[in-house]
């Protein structure tokens, strides 16, 4: 495109690169080293063609989770959400102008608060593994001591993450271990790691290991002075007793199976709840409810402060851009399935996983589950073929087989999760039983 | 004045009353440990057309780049174009779970790749991830790779000098990642104070965080000497990408001399914000850097592409998976359609609007530091508070009243009663006079009208003290308090 | 009176100016006979941003079924789910060509045969061509399957007869087919005169149109009668089933013994009439009509489809290709998520909100003709006209400044001051109250206010006169008059 | 979902069926022989199925043309079309709130108004066939005579949906013949098939045979005193002379090629364009502007009384639901690609189908083009295999191939008209070259 020639005769100059001549010679580059633009169409054709290598969960059956899940979303979500007005904005820092984004994330939190049963929730961290990190080091303001502890058997890349994100608060993470039988926490293990140094414990519910542990609500009364922190499938939470409700001082999880597409892992949605107590202690944004001048209810941003933006090196955390679309997403998701819904929804998880289970167990040379616990959508499977070797004999049949669990386990060589959801059909399931089979021979 | 924005009587969700329509059911029994059942949960239960009514309505008093210029200061606001909404919702995006098998992912694998590739060509770094999910998370990203840097070396290092210009990203995160933050201030032609900086330089000095063009808008002149200074000290020097639109093809943090950078894609590239968010911050580095960027590290043979996990110096992840994918997506296919000149063109045009723009804006405003800008520009409304009471936030209000968003206000807090305005490179001549003579309207209006600003919005001025003294953060809240 | 309708300052697309940013290019030369190059083609170039902006704002000074209520009387204004949507722009339904080999459309033929069987079983019918594109267009093909039919027996026959309550689009579907039409007045009951009916049969009435429950909203009582006269007259009866919301699972047009019926999918199914359509009006035929359909005809031999234009019989065509598919496709959808039960269910729901939104409304507004009512009512606004001069016009406008679209008004016309309610099944009782309350208040409301309603849609009353005199249809007439 | 007992309260009724007591015993119904509903994931999941048995034009190679193209659609008309405010609603009764829609469709007449140099453009018919069918009553109102004369070579879809349209006027449809050599009209049949009897002559720009014929324009002067309808492709209007500068008194043709999707042939968009004379005899709906109380600019459906909701049997047209959403999508696709696109375009589509002519023509048993006239983006092909077959050849290799024209034209029945367009790429060409090479052996 071309540049509007009446604005160049207006500031009275002969070209563009005047504008540039502060930028001192040595530093100039001329262009860039890339091919000229192409038209939409060529670039639509190129890029959709490149992605079609790609195979979905759409064409093929997905026996994946491990925090991103295969979930049916509604028709409506996308309509909303592609509404130029909510997409196309940005933070509501003008709140008058902005009182559908800023509402539709009021509802967000209050659907998070509802679920979570946790009085405040900002509106979103970039995702579960780093709410993980903001969480610790949260839990580190609430309590200024070091260690914080977390279930060895953790996915890999929030045990990382976690690492970077309390290393500038110079904590130790120490993992506690998980019973072999239960697959639940290791309760004497966890009470030996539970030094005087301890500035917070995480658990999550459902596990890893999609595992619901009976003993994570009795942590609180056992550490009545340290900041618990649980993690969160939410869609699990319409059946299962909410972190608010046993004393958590911070709930995080993954918004991803709330309605947004798997996205190949992203954007997804960071989940972040606390107790009213600790709110000034909370990273990200947080919508409260006001009035105008005329007495109209109304919404804003506040207690801004704590936000890098005003409180710079001192604020409670750096983010900034955060997940917000995702969070009207999630809100929209939830509206549309309502309570009743998204009950339907987690009990055809259950349900669908629990006959997976079952299925699996009766083939020869698999142990399913490996853990005796109650799970939500996803259970441990011993298989006699190593997963990774196994997944790409299941590929060869179209099928997307489960995760391989040695990342995160490493003792778990012939491990693997494998999860259905309500979108997990009876033939998807037939199909999978039959590749197995056919492979383990 | 002819703008009007909508105005629904909008319940909140949990107001209203109906029936579901969703249809799917289950009430097989399920199996849970004793105490861990759910006792209760009251969300609504609705018919699909309540809750996209609702949304659809709250939508319409909502405002974007679609409904009018978005000149907010620092967040390049320009217009994004639909292909990338198409592209980056495409089932072979939206239904691939990041797990799956490398042979089933050859297109998302390869996708990265090449946008890695390009980001390297338009910054002139060397390597490139693309895991964070943010510029913020970029930028400690950058951090985690300097700390690790000079702890590979045997010599960590526990400072990092940002300019009080920076924006408030740039300290915060350094401090995440455990740095101790030391401000330096700028000079009075608004560029950073070189004296004050080389004092501040020292053997503990990790990094230096730059942005350039800096929120002012203004090329920091001694970037060169700058830099020299910085890598004398055995610092390593960041760029903060935020404003990346301002240079394409004219210059690149690699030419300057930047060891770090990080990109917005979601302000340089094609993503609109999304009342805050999705956006994806890569951070590009140079050559002797590459080994500290996180894992996994996407590797080709033969056409094909694979992950490599096994980077020992690498600091490790900082979000999960592969980062905003889909976000990826938006940034790759704009930059396929704009190519290189393009980019360049972009460039020049967004600091042809700018400068055009500030060459419209006229007394009171006042436009503090030297006169040559590049893709924004900050003007201050201080005379105007002082003559006639009123404050930046009333101009920005009373543009709201004209359909325009208003800029950022009260940052740079270095320059009083600050308007930092970005016109982008979308705006038109014509739109950018409309929005000079509002501005001017502004400041000739009787100054009561003005603060009583805005009219035209759903609702009027919002009261932000009381949301802060009452905290009324979710329903739940609400109804425990017996507000309903 | 909260509600306010969005207003931008939004000039015709021909009066912005910019610079395109569209990308494809191409100056070959192209070789076109003498006379036959093409001068000057003036359209605007405009970068997309322009676009979208200027039809996103346009868009918010429109109001939808997403909006609010919009109980247009006759039109079955309903919710449309938005699974609808999705499924009818998949690239197996856009990017699909009609005349591609029946091998590679089978997805689309056994569609057809399927939705063909819904509609069979949902009308009491034998068989359906899916080719009309809109109500009156099954109409006209209904017409010329009965002109076909009496031809084929050697006893051409001239005329047709219709109510006085029937929809315009009746008399003109059969005067377009060559039919005299022959108006027969409806009693006072507000259902068809038997007498007069008995009157006007003849062995020249080709089809006799009866719409039931009628547009008054009156199930036509003597429906049984008034078949077999029809019958005995050697006539075929004809159903306009755009009011079949009302009646769905508890009769059907077959069990009327109905020979023709068309159905608006878009009435009674899940089609949003996007300002006007698209929409889609299939025909139902009892057996001994089924060799007068269109062609093709779908047929299925061991699991395949085919088309089959070797139909001696037939009409032809009323429609290239297949019809209006993607709007079967979204029909389809919602006829096998709704089931049979839901479909009962939908009618139940449409006949008791109309009940209920009728025992609402008060004097001054009167009900003429029977209680009982199906989907619809309509309302005469007759004595507020005399009373204080507010007629059904001022009615309507009211509503919209209440955020509600108004009924149909002046239809049907044998109703003075008509107002033409029908609510559809997806209201809710709450939303009903609050349209009775503003009908209502706008009865008591002062004439003069109501009179110059509306103030809060995005224009204040629009002068119809002055349209009809200008006649300004186009920009290139405004441009002709000289009035840029 | 269940009735809301509230209403049924309200109303002193225990049960919805009686508000059904109105319906004869005799012709009551026991509910409808279908199964029950299912949910919407399950029957998108169904949906989804069934239509992927549907080959795409843009999974396969596509050369057919004929009334429906494969043309590439910028994405902001999808956005736009698709919003909810213009989506959802109807014919707009009520002009004040109903702004966005009236100017939108008044931009579109504007558009067309410009495409054909025509004056007055109505919001839609269904598609052009019916738009011809209208035409050609349209004349018999503008001069009551009996004989329509159109192109012997037409589509056979086109000529039977006239046939039913002109059967309540009595009209008779007669065909002039073509010129075997050009493609175009045979001057001398139409000439002799002129009699005092002809209401109108029809005439297409491009025609069946892609050819653009030169004595169109022609007609009028010939014969001033007969309407001239014209119909067109209107993508070739941006290259090629507009039948309003020759004196067409009605401009018919068919709105796909400018943005639509293909939609297995349906939903579409028919044209109408007529001079300002004939406006009052036109069919269909009209927007016009005009002002509001308060002097602003305004707009208003106008010139209703010709409709049959007000005329009714004397009416215009039966037509009511039209195709206005398309015509909005038009509009936009016309503000997109701008009128330099639009030439862009169009050239595109003749450079491409003369290289694909001329490449065909170097394949043995091939001859291409057959007709001597210039061509807009299709061509009639002579094909050594029957057409039919030779397309069932193609498919298997996943090449979707051109128009067998047959039906048609009955004596063509070794003839194929190929079609290419902006949206065939140059490796789709040599696909299809390969594919015939082997075919034709
Ligand atoms: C100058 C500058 N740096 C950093 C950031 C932080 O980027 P993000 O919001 O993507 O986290 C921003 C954006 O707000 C910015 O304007
Ligand atoms: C009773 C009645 N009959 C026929 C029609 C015509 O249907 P369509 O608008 O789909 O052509 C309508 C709709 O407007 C109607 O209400």
């Amino acid at each position: 495109m071309p540049l509007d020639r009446r604005m160049l005769d207006e500031l009275g100059i002969g070209s563009v690169e005047e504008l540039f001549s502060d930028i001192p010679e040595e530093v100039r580059t001329d262009g860039i080293p890339l091919p000229p633009g192409k038209s939409e169409m060529e670039v639509v054709r190129y890029m959709q063609e490149l992605l079609s290598a790609n195979l979905t969960a759409e064409s093929a059956p997905c026996f994946l989770g491990g925090g991103v899940y295969h979930h049916f979303i509604p028709s409506a979500v996308g309509t909303i959400v592609s509404r130029s007005e909510l997409a196309t904005s940005y933070t509501p820092y003008q709140a008058e102008i902005s009182q559908g984004m800023l509402q539709s994330l009021f509802e967000y939190q209050s659907y998070i608060a509802e679920l979570t049963a946790m009085d405040a929730v900002n509106s979103s961290n970039y995702d579960w593994a780093t709410a993980l990190g903001e969480a610790a080091t949260m839990c580190h303001r609430i309590l200024p001591k070091r260690t914080f502890l977390v279930p060895e058997a953790m996915c890999w890349d929030k045990r990382s993450v976690l690492g970077n994100y309390v290393s500038g608060a110079a904590l130790n993470v120490v993992g506690y271990c998980y019973d072999p039988f239960t697959g639940g926490l290791d309760l004497d293990d966890l009470r030996s790691k539970m030094t005087p140094d301890v500035c917070g414990i995480y658990a999550e519910v459902p596990n890893l290991f999609g595992v619901i542990d009976p003993q994570v609500p009795k942590l609180k009364q056992e550490f009545p002075d340290v900041p618990l922190v649980v993690g969160v499938n939410p869609l699990s939470l319409a059946l299962v007793r909410p972190p608010g409700e046993y004393g958590a001082d911070i709930v995080i999880g993954e918004g991803q199976p709330l309605g947004l597409p798997m996205n190949v892992g992203g954007p997804s949605l960071g989940l972040f709840a606390c107790r009213m107590e600790h709110v000034r202690k909370m990273p990200g944004r947080l919508i409260g409810m006001t009035r105008d001048r005329e007495g109209r209810r109304a919404f804003c941003m506040t207690l801004q402060t704590r936000e890098q933006h005003i409180r710079r090196s001192k604020a409670t955390s750096n983010i900034c851009t955060n997940e917000a679309l995702l969070a009207v997403a999630v809100s929209v998701y939830l509206g549309i399935v309502g309570g009743k819904g998204l009950r339907a929804i987690a009990r055809l998880n259950m349900r669908n996983a629990a006959a997976l289970m079952e299925r699996v167990d009766e083939l020869e040379g698999f142990d399913s589950p490996v853990f005796e616990g109650a799970h939500f959508n996803e259970f441990v499977v011993r298989t006699p073929v190593r997963p990774a070797k196994l997944n790409r004999l299941l590929l060869r049949r179209g099928i997307i087989g489960g995760l391989p669990l040695q990342r995160h386990v490493p003792r778990m060589e012939d491990h693997m999760l494998l999860t259905a959801t309500e979108a997990t059909s009876a033939q998807a399931m037939d199909r999978l039983l039959a590749a197995l089979r056919e492979v383990a021979q | 004045m002819s703008y009007r924005q909508a105005r629904y009587d909008e319940p909140l969700i949990f107001e209203l009353r109906g029936e579901s329509d969703f249809g799917l059911e289950c009430d097989a029994p399920v199996r849970l440990p004793e105490g861990m059942e759910r006792q209760g949960l009251d969300l609504p239960d609705l018919p699909e057309r309540e809750v996209v009514r609702h949304y659809v309505d709250l939508s319409q008093m909502s405002f974007g780049v679609d409904n009018g210029m978005y000149p907010l200061g620092s967040c390049t606001m320009k217009y994004n174009p639909k292909y990338a909404d198409r592209l980056s919702s495409l089932p072979t995006v939206a239904s691939v779970h990041p797990c799956q098998d490398e042979d089933s992912i050859q297109g998302a694998l390869r996708l990265m790749r090449e946008l890695e590739k390009a980001l390297c060509a338009i910054s002139g770094m060397d390597a490139v991830t693309l895991q964070p999910a943010a510029g913020a998370h970029g930028e400690f990203t950058g951090m985690l790779i300097a700390k690790a840097y000079h702890a590979r070396r045997g010599q960590p290092r526990t400072e990092v000098i940002v300019p009080d210009s920076a924006h408030g990203t740039n300290p915060a995160s350094a401090a995440m990642a455990g740095f101790t933050v030391i401000e330096v201030p700028s000079g009075p032609d608004g560029c950073i104070d070189l004296e004050a900086l080389g004092a501040a330089l020292s053997e503990r000095t990790a990094a230096v965080m730059v942005t350039n063009p800096n929120t002012l808008g203004i090329f920091e002149k001694d970037i060169v000497e700058l830099a020299r200074m910085v890598h004398a000290a055995g610092a390593l020097l960041y760029y903060d990408g935020a404003n990346l639109n301002a240079i394409m093809g004219m210059t690149s943090p690699g030419a300057m001399d930047f060891d770090i950078v990080h990109f917005n894609l979601h302000k340089t590239f094609a993503t609109p914000h999304g009342g805050g968010g999705p956006g994806a911050g890569p951070v590009g580095v140079k050559e002797f850097l590459e080994p500290f960027l996180p894992v996994p590290r996407i590797v080709s043979e033969e056409g094909r592409f694979g992950l490599d996990y096994d980077r020992p110096d690498s600091i490790g992840k900082v979000r999960s998976m592969f980062g905003n994918f889909a976000v990826l997506v938006r940034a790759y296919a704009y930059i396929l359609v704009q190519g290189g000149d393009g980019l360049r063109d972009v460039s020049q045009r967004a600091v042809l609007a700018s400068n055009y723009l500030k060459s419209r804006v006229v007394p009171p405003y006042e436009m503090p530091f030297a006169p040559l800008r590049k893709h924004e520009f900050v003007v201050s409304a201080k005379r105007l508070a002082k003559e006639k009471d009123v404050h930046a936030t009333d101009v920005a209000k009373a543009l709201l009243d004209r359909g325009f968003m208003s800029p950022t206000v009260y940052f740079p807090s270095l320059v009083e009663e600050a308007l930092m305005i970005e016109p982008t490179e979308s705006e038109s001549k014509e739109t950018l006079d409309r929005y000079a003579e509002a501005l001017r309207e502004i400041a000739d209006g009787a100054p009561e009208e003005i603060r009583a600003a805005p009219r035209s919005t759903s609702v009027a001025r919002v009261d932000e003290v009381y949301a802060a003294k009452e905290l009324t953060l979710s329903w739940r809240i609400y109804r425990q308090r017996g507000l309903e």
